[in-house]
């Protein structure tokens, strides 16, 4: 084929394309780009123009593969894909496939298998059938009709794939930032009071206590009572002797807050102060207030 | 602190999700922060329609709490909290839902239910503003993607050489892995036959995409006719 | 395209938003962008016209909006459109945000005015709900502080330097204030002794922490099972 045929090929197909713009609206803009190689629109273009291998390129790119092609060209002849001429159609092809051999394009190999196909086709349509066996004989065509109806259809699931709403285009994701738990509260350790008790038995075997360790039970209630004692002297100069006993306590918390109040004095933590005889007795820490900073 | 209407809580939830919310993946989260809230919340406080009883709880919620009951303290910032665990059933979030939906009818955004869930999203109408004053352009996509994409949506699960045979040319590794990158396609299994190809199927996350909520809602597929097959109306 | 009103693409638009928006930022980002002004009124007189929805467009503009469903901009003879139209007034945009702000009383989430401008957050009643859950772990205590705040538990009320003899090393000040901070430690008193030092013992906090009523609720060290090696010792 010579290459001004080819041209002329490109110029049909582009003039179809021209006359047929309701029939694909997705090839348009492709054709669009097609027609201004050169600032020019491609119909007002002398039939020996050179026409650049990259401008075909683009062209063939508008179809995907050959199945799409033979779409194009049975839509172009107003056909249903029921009534294809193979023939016709197969001349179409086989010049279009021409043309990008002209034009020394790399041809994607289905192509040239689909034109096997059509040659094949054709030549059993121009094979006389043995006359009764019309019926059981099936239609040369019937296969690549399959084909071609089945590919349409998806072609125009993708199509309407393409006009869903959908993200990015029609609905645009919201994920507001969420608060973090640090602007709330500080995350700090926990301990679990096994920890503790394991940390205080590994320490006093450390330190060669452990032999004392039986009178740690007993004597926690009094550490505690001093505790709570220093604490009253904290708020309170003064805390009035009868305060620190609780009767509700019974006997045994009596004991415990006096042995408490004994061992406090022994420890020099406080004083017992009396303003006179049978006055009240005034519990007083013996460094005056204490104050809370560490250290 | 007067107490929160649950469907408040779920606004929230949602407008502060990534992804799309199921009813049961709401009711997971509100357990899962009901231990969280307890120092923030008064028990007292949390609304009664989410102090149900566990009977009403499902699945992997009902196990939470299962597994909550045996360990009635929870650590709050490292201090103890025994607190009873706000609860709603999956009946109470969907009529907050539905709430919501109506709620927000006619705003600049809007609750949609897709396939994986519920989320806000822009409302259709508002959308090319707010692309526009972003100065974003929605992406575009191929022909050849769009259409490997149709076929396995139609007629999954499907071997890339199946595609292609629909197709009549070959599928490109570059869309197939476009499609696995985007979430919208993955590998279900692989088919018995020589070479053992992957089959292919759509996600939850194409149909979130496409603001779908289950396949059948995919447009339906055109029907297949049979070709003409008197021998005389060939034409050759 | 139906007319939209201005409080609806800047509610979507904050929404859509990862950074708050300022009035300027979003009068800024409320344009049209149209290279010909000329079947327009003076561009000028643009947001008058519109007063709080779009429908005053006129002309090829107008059309232009009406026909392109997905993308808004205006195009002229296939070009982008070059100078930006603002679609509102700063007055009109203080107006939408002050309209939204009410919309959104009392919702789960609220238009929030911070420093660098408008943005939607989830309200505060809710905020425990929606947290981000603890990505990072709880930090943990140092042995020295636990044995520190196991010292001052059984042995108090304690001054540093009695701790530092029986764990026979020093004590931190970072440690001591740690556990002041946490409330599990105070300053009861000062002891009668040269340099007047603080005597330590635990607080109410403490035994809240550990679930205890009393001091002498604590384990006692004899409680504590002796691995078979130290058997011997126990009975010392």
């Amino acid at each position: 084929m010579s290459a001004s045929l080819a041209v002329q090929q490109v110029i049909t197909l582009h003039q179809d394309i021209d006359l047929n713009q309701s029939s694909s609206i997705e090839e348009i803009p492709e054709m669009e780009i097609f027609a201004l190689i050169n600032g020019q629109p491609l119909r007002q273009m002398p039939q020996d123009l050179y026409i650049p291998p990259e401008a075909l390129e683009v062209f063939l790119e508008t179809f995907e593969g050959p199945l799409d092609l033979l779409l194009y060209l049975i839509k172009k002849q107003n056909l249903d894909i029921l009534e294809i001429k193979v023939a016709e159609i197969t001349r179409q092809y086989m010049d279009y496939v021409a043309l990008m051999e002209a034009f020394q394009l790399e041809l994607v190999a289905e192509y040239l298998v689909m034109a096997a196909t059509l040659g094949e086709i054709k030549s059993r349509c121009l094979l006389p059938r043995p006359p009764g066996a019309e019926a059981d004989e099936a239609d040369p065509r019937q296969a690549l009709i399959e084909r071609l109806q089945n590919y349409e259809r998806f072609k125009k699931a993708a199509e309407q794939l393409d006009h869903l709403p959908r993200c990015e285009r029609e609905y645009l994701p919201i994920n507001l930032p969420r608060p973090l738990q640090a602007d709330i509260a500080e995350i700090l350790p926990t301990i679990l009071l096994e920890d503790l008790l394991s940390a205080f038995k590994e320490v006093i075997e450390r330190a060669g206590l452990y032999e004392h360790h039986h009178i740690f039970r007993e004597p926690l209630s009094i550490r505690e009572r001093m505790t709570r004692i220093l604490a009253a002297l904290q708020r309170q100069a003064l805390l009035p002797f009868a305060e620190v006993f609780d009767v509700k306590e019974g006997r045994q918390g009596v004991v415990v807050s006096f042995i408490a109040i004994l061992e406090l004095i022994k420890e020099s933590l406080i004083e017992i102060v009396q303003a006179a005889l049978f006055a009240p007795i005034y519990l007083v820490a013996k460094t005056g207030i204490a104050c809370d900073a560490p250290d | 602190m007067p107490p929160i209407e649950l469907k408040l809580i779920i606004e929230a939830l949602l407008f502060c999700s990534e992804k799309p919310l199921s009813v049961a993946q709401l009711q997971q989260q509100l357990v899962m922060r009901a231990s969280d809230c307890s120092e923030l919340t008064d028990p007292v406080d949390v609304p009664s329609n989410m102090q149900n009883t566990l009977s009403g709880m499902q699945g992997l919620v009902r196990h939470e709490l299962e597994s909550a009951a045996v360990e009635p303290v929870v650590t709050v910032y490292g201090q103890p909290a025994q607190v009873p665990i706000p609860l709603a059933t999956a009946d109470e979030i969907c009529q907050a839902l539905s709430a919501l939906q109506s709620d927000y009818q006619g705003r600049g955004v809007q609750l949609q239910e897709v396939a994986s869930g519920f989320r806000f999203q822009s409302s259709i109408e508002v959308t090319p503003w707010v692309l526009q004053a972003k100065s974003q352009k929605a992406p575009r996509y191929s022909r050849a993607l769009l259409e490997t994409l149709a076929i396995i949506a139609y007629k999954q699960p499907i071997t890339r050489a199946e595609i292609e045979d629909v197709r009549g040319i070959a599928v490109s590794s570059h869309i197939v892995r476009t499609l696995q990158e985007r979430d919208w396609v993955r590998v279900v299994g692989h088919k018995e036959v020589p070479g053992k190809p992957a089959l292919l199927a759509t996600t939850r996350g194409f149909l979130d995409y496409f603001n779908l909520r289950y396949l059948q809602d995919l447009p339906a597929l055109a029907d297949l006719r049979q070709p003409v097959t008197e021998a005389t109306d060939i034409t050759v």
